[in-house]
């Protein structure tokens, strides 16, 4: 019987092919549409906490109590060697990085800026977090004799630095004595986070320690986590092998990150309800004449004893069919089109100053998730079934007498 | 005769035309609101930034943007005082001298901007008064008080009644110095702007740097604001050449960037639903004109041509499309209307939104008509274009395959 | 011929040592164990001229003391530089400050010399490799380039040298994409005991936004000769010798 | 078949009360050919309907093989219609997105017919209604005549015990209507269907072998 209900329904369908494909279609563009949109911004933001976290706070940092207010050397983390043992003994722990930062003043012959240099090790933070493919000039290299430097993209361009351009960076140094060391740019890197791309000069960690005066010691311990479930369970455990330090996760550095992907999450969801609200109208609309103008060949229907159970199923598949078919090509046209913007991502380089305020790179390359097209599902589906409720009960309500006697028509 | 057709179809099936009425009339409501709350966040997120400190438009020696030292003042500020006191479409105004000095608390110095302002003129123009987070806010007779941003107060470890050393230089590059104490302490949840600034009463300030009767830039507050690039050219033409008018757009660059990426972001969702508000639209229309096809047949029969059953068919939803998106305009208007005067409170938003500096919890609605307009007739478009396939394909079956249809 | 060549890397080698000389002889006269000096600073700038007038007690190169005579309203300030710190005291608050790196560079008293010129002890010997340019009777023209570690901005300076008073001409400095930045003239030289050295010195920077600016530095009394007390090198003098 | 005592009223206790059947008591056996007439509004279609459980009666009891069928729930009775009953509608009583084979299968498929009796059936029927020639066809493409053939086929296909007809010829000619009848006849004799007309046609009248003539809903005459 399910059989004959679905032979009918799926004749019923194509017998209405115009009504059937203008329903068709209105869910696969919508919906592809949403799946675009929602990819982008996943990928807005999941492109901004990763260069985040790659570029800086790791999934979980370390500092001491009152460095991060402070920025004193006079808070360090000394010595590493014994924070990093200890670090050692925790198994999810896959890399980390040392970073040693001090605030002062960068210097060319023409101009003179606020800066922060911090000294690294560029194995290490390829290690970490790729940092090499944050370069947009230049090389991934201290230079010979550590002489170098790396430089972020909007202090170069500010400072009007080039690659090989020689610059002087002036800092306290731990004994509170003033210090200038020189520098030429190797490479210049664009991080999208304004901190790094702003104010930072990387230099490697031997020469900013003699310079700093110091040994041993750090600012900021980053670390990467192997799982996300367990980075909470890793920071208690720091917690308690290291009660003295300050140990946040990124998100907790970063807050703003966390809030903008859950507006954008609220935003898609309003956006999903709105379209489907009304795309369940239009389902609605299609559902509701379709049932009424054959009132009489189901009354028919009903009159030679077709049970209603059938008649209702009936009525269900050819929602479900124009649901189902609609979800189909548009998670395909979604796929594709969030397969290009995956893959070549969307140039929004007229608007580059804009997202910069973002903290995003101009291209942004868009995320695809499998749970899109599961929401995606859910939306159509519920949309559908919304949409036939009303025109069930009208066929609920009828008596197939009444219409073959022509009074309900 | 077509005309009359048309409208005794509409009157006649009163379901059929109250659905397509109430279809369009919801759309469009529902597109003008959602357009107005988004154009009403982004002026209440322009307006927080704006307001918070850098005001709707500055007035300053041009090259001052470039170069932001002495060498480029308002020599003469009652001159400028002058045109900006006769000019009726600015609401307040004030000067500003902001200089960058020395602070120095007992243990720790901080380079800083220091601003001279008028008090009791700076609390209509900016949020400083009302960002006050510990202590008071000055007043117009003050001398040696300081009002100073939180972090700022946090880095030189200092607090109400502390004194503060200044040391500066005044503007014929002779060092200024002077003794501070803390009268105040704000927040206004800009990082950079509560670490790096503090305030003094300008008429004291001038005596310290050496600056009466000059200024930096004047800050402007027009009586409407809403169209900044006319009311700053209108502005600029009184001024003496060598000054500008620059309005919240250019001193804030980035900012209206941002809010512009947004807004393609927000289009692109409004496209969306267009393009559903499309179809359903075309499919009512479509069964609509489905349901009627014996009765079209019979026209047809009758003698009226294909083209006399599309001009009927247009007549009727252009009656009924004005109807509609004329109501709906009105309902969309009266709403946005409604929350740009009192405006939706979502709590927490402002905490969230800190960074960006958003200070209020409220967001409005932005009601203009322009924008208002071409929202209804965007609608109005769709739903005529909504008819044309519809249309197009029942004048494609001929009057009897029409009247057999079932 | 391999002759020849001995004799041309010889004379380049020669060359190398001779601009050496030239600059250790240069800064020895510049610089004596103790200095006393009275100098007024004539600044131009967009916004007109102003006048500063200084006195300024030294020993050698990384010990130095400056109290501001004129205007009246900036007397009695004093500066002090010990190595690489510098402190100001300024009597109207009864203040000493620490100038913090932040502020190193920025202007000198509204000069186009920045705090940062006043502390470096920036040594062409130390930081700079010398090479002669040119030689004419009494005059050399020297080329500065820094050494690869000096902390220095410059991407040259090219020195007029006056070698037998040891005193310098025009120094002009060059970014590190060799163009100019900025010009230093000297003028009026003059023997004060057992230095010779230039009365006048005019600083002109380059940069587009600045055409306007000069600053003139004239000394009006010099002495290298005097002994001077310890005393003048210790935060105490900021207040002690304010008065 | 038994009715007994069947009241039919509609609005019960208002003002618009309208008594359509009043205490009728009737039986049909096996393999009659009755028709039920009367003028307009006498209540023969009501009659018609109640028979086919398409209708309660107000009071009353309806038997089928001595089993009261007037007490059945609407799922039983809809069983019922659909194993024992085969329905005639005045017009447009087919499936339109079915074709005519479908249709006259449409019943033996609901009962889970084999497909080769199904097929063999539906060649069966096409055969002595003389449609074969249309059975790829939709219900839209052929004429009226054609698909109320098409629709004894479909009532008769499960064989039913019993076809009720509502007026099955109002929308034809008279040349369509006199070969309907010559056909539901033929299958009368051959397959012995008990056939309930409810028609004041004239040809139908003259076809039948009872002809009952109903009167502002009471039985004036039994023949």
């Amino acid at each position: 019987m399910y059989k004959i209900a679905k032979h009918l329904a799926w004749l019923s369908l194509w017998r209405r092919k115009s009504r059937s494909i203008m329903v068709i279609l209105m869910i696969a563009l919508s919906l592809s549409g949403l799946l675009a949109i929602q990819g982008l911004y996943d990928g807005m933001i999941t492109h901004m906490i990763n260069t985040t976290i790659r570029s800086d706070s790791g999934e979980i940092s370390l500092y001491t109590k009152e460095y991060r207010l402070h920025k004193s050397l006079a808070y360090k983390l000394s010595p590493v060697s014994k924070i990093e043992e200890k670090l050692s003994k925790i198994k999810e722990i896959i890399s980390h990085s040392v970073r040693l930062q001090q605030e002062g003043l960068i210097a060319t012959a023409h101009k003179s800026l606020g800066a922060n240099i911090k000294g690294i090790s560029l194995e290490k933070e390829r290690d970490f977090g790729n940092f090499d493919t944050f370069i947009t000039q230049g090389d991934y290299s201290f230079g010979k004799h550590k002489k170098e430097a790396l430089i972020g993209a909007t202090l170069a361009k500010k400072l009007h630095l080039d690659i090989g351009s020689r610059v002087v960076f002036t800092a306290q140094d731990a004994d509170a004595e003033i210090n200038a060391i020189s520098f030429r740019i190797s490479g210049i890197f664009k991080t999208g986070n304004p901190a790094l791309d702003e104010y930072t000069v990387f230099v490697s960690m031997e020469k900013i320690s003699t310079f700093l005066n110091l040994k041993e010691s750090a600012t900021q311990i980053a670390l990467r986590i192997q799982n996300t479930e367990q980075i909470k369970q890793v920071q208690k455990k720091l917690q308690t092998m290291l009660p003295e330090l300050e140990i946040l996760r990124w998100d907790e550095l970063y807050p703003l990150l966390i809030q903008m992907q859950e507006m954008m999450q609220i935003f898609n969801l309003a956006s999903y309800m709105i379209v489907f609200i009304v795309a369940a109208l239009g389902i609605f609309g299609v559902m509701l004449v379709s049932v009424l103008e054959r009132l009489r060949e189901f009354s028919i229907m009903l009159a030679i004893g077709t049970p209603y159970k059938m008649v209702r199923n009936q009525i269900l598949l050819e929602a479900t069919f124009l649901g189902l078919i609609g979800f189909m090509v548009g998670a395909l046209l979604g796929w594709i089109i969030l397969l290009y913007m995956s893959t070549w991502g969307v140039d929004l380089r007229s608007f580059e100053a804009g997202l910069e305020t973002f903290g995003l790179n101009a291209i942004l390359i868009a995320d695809i998730q499998y749970y899109y097209f599961v929401q995606a599902f859910f939306a159509v589906f519920f949309a559908t079934l919304l949409s036939v409720i009303w025109p069930l009960r009208i066929l609920k309500k009828i008596k197939a007498i009444q219409v073959i006697q022509g009074k309900m028509l | 005769m077509r005309f009359t057709l048309a409208l005794k179809n509409i009157l006649k099936s009163k379901g059929r035309s109250l659905t397509t009425l109430l279809l369009s009339l919801f759309t469009t409501t529902l597109f003008i609101v959602y357009v107005a709350f988004m154009d009403g966040s982004h002026h209440q997120i322009i307006k927080s930034s704006v307001e918070i400190y850098t005001g709707y438009a500055h007035v300053n020696l041009k090259g001052y943007r470039d170069e932001s030292d002495y060498g480029n003042l308002i020599e003469d500020a009652s001159s400028i005082d002058e045109i900006l006191r006769n000019d009726t479409s600015i609401k307040t105004y004030a000067p500003r001298f902001e200089t960058y000095a020395l602070l120095s608390g007992d243990e720790k110095s901080v380079g800083s901007m220091i601003v001279g302002i008028i008090p009791s003129k700076e609390e209509k123009l900016s949020k400083l008064a009302s960002s006050l987070s510990k202590g008071e806010y000055l007043n117009d007779n003050d001398t040696n008080a300081i009002y100073i941003g939180i972090k700022l107060a946090e880095r030189l470890k200092i607090t109400i009644g502390s004194q503060i050393a200044m040391v500066g230089s005044s503007i014929d590059y002779s060092i200024a110095a002077d003794i501070f104490t803390v009268k105040g302490i704000f927040k206004t949840g800009l990082f950079d702007f509560d670490a790096q600034s503090a305030f003094v009463n300008k008429s004291y300030l001038d005596s310290v740097i050496l600056s009466d009767n000059k200024a930096t830039y004047f800050t402007v507050d027009f009586q409407n604001n809403d169209h900044i690039n006319k009311v700053t050219s209108a502005l600029q033409a009184k001024l003496p050449s060598q000054y500008e008018a620059v309005g919240w757009d250019s001193l804030l660059s980035s900012l209206v960037q941002a809010m512009l990426v947004d807004s393609i972001f927000g289009y692109i969702s409004i496209s969306i639903f267009f393009l559903v508000i499309f179809f359903v639209v075309m499919i009512f229309s479509y069964v609509n004109i489905y349901t009627r096809t014996r009765e079209i047949g019979l026209l047809r029969a009758l003698g009226l041509t294909s083209k006399d059953i599309f001009i009927i068919l247009f007549i009727e939803i252009l009656l009924l499309a004005t109807v509609a998106v004329s109501i709906g305009a009105i309902i969309g208007g009266v709403i946005a209307h409604h929350y740009e005067l009192q405006p939706i409170v979502i709590d927490g938003i402002a905490e969230m939104y800190k960074d960006y500096g958003l200070v209020s919890d409220e967001v409005p609605m932005h009601f203009d008509l322009f924008t208002i307009t071409w929202n209804a007739l965007t609608i109005f478009i769709l739903n005529l274009l909504a008819i044309v396939y519809p249309a197009l394909k029942i004048n494609k079956l001929t009057a009897t395959e029409a009247m057999r249809y079932v | 011929m391999k002759y020849l060549f001995f004799l041309l890397l010889f004379s380049l080698t020669l060359d190398a040592n001779e601009a050496q000389n030239i600059i250790k002889k240069l800064e020895k006269n510049l610089r004596g164990d103790y200095m006393y000096g009275t100098m007024k600073m004539i600044v131009t700038s967009k916004r007109g001229q102003r006048t500063v007038k200084i006195e300024s007690w030294s020993k050698g190169n990384d010990k130095s003391f400056i109290k501001i005579l004129y205007p009246k309203k900036d007397k009695g300030i004093t500066f002090l530089k010990l190595d690489t710190q510098m402190w100001q005291y300024i009597p109207k608050i009864e203040r000493t400050i620490k100038i913090p790196s932040s502020m190193m560079l920025q202007s000198w008293m509204g000069s186009d010399f920045t705090n940062d010129d006043m502390v470096k002890e920036s040594s062409f010997e130390e930081d700079y490799h010398t090479k002669l340019l040119s030689k004419r009777g009494n005059f050399a023209t020297l080329e500065l380039i820094p050494k690869e570690d000096a902390a220095v901005v410059w991407g040259k300076i090219i020195i007029d040298v006056d070698i037998k008073n040891a005193a310098p001409l025009k120094e002009t400095f060059y970014d590190d994409r060799m163009k100019k930045v900025r010009i230093l003239t000297f003028s009026k030289i003059e023997k004060h005991g057992s230095h010779t050295i230039p009365m006048i010195m005019e600083l002109k920077p380059l940069d587009a936004n600045k055409k306007k600016n000069s600053t003139k530095v004239i000394y009006e009394k010099i002495d290298f000769d005097t002994h001077i007390d310890a005393s003048y090198f210790t935060k105490h003098a900021l207040k002690r010798y304010s008065r | 078949m038994k009715l007994n005592h069947i009241t039919k009223t509609f609005y019960p206790d208002s003002p618009k009360e309208v008594k359509a059947l009043t205490d009728i008591n009737l039986t049909f056996n096996k393999g009659e050919f009755t028709t039920l007439s009367g003028e307009s509004g006498s209540g023969k279609t009501t009659l018609l309907n109640i028979i086919g459980g398409l209708d309660s009666a107000t009071s009353g009891q309806i038997f089928l093989d001595d089993e009261e069928i007037s007490a059945y729930s609407e799922k039983k009775m809809a069983k019922l219609r659909l194993q024992e009953i085969g329905f005639i509608f005045q017009a447009y009583n087919l499936i339109h997105v079915l074709t005519v084979r479908e249709n006259i299968g449409f019943i033996m498929k609901l009962l889970k017919f084999e497909d080769k009796e199904i097929e063999s059936r539906i060649l069966e029927l096409a055969s002595i209604l003389q449609i074969e020639n249309i059975l790829e066809k939709l219900p839209g493409e052929i004429s009226g005549g054609q698909q109320q053939r098409v629709a004894v086929a479909r009532a008769v296909a499960s064989r039913p015990k019993l076809i009720l007809a509502d007026e099955p010829t109002a929308n034809l000619d008279s040349k369509n209507s006199e070969r309907l009848m010559d056909m539901l006849r033929t299958l009368n004799e051959k397959e012995h269907v008990t056939v309930i007309f409810a028609s004041h046609d004239k040809y139908v009248l003259e076809q039948s072998k009872r002809i009952i003539v109903l009167d502002d809903g009471v039985v004036i005459e039994d023949r």
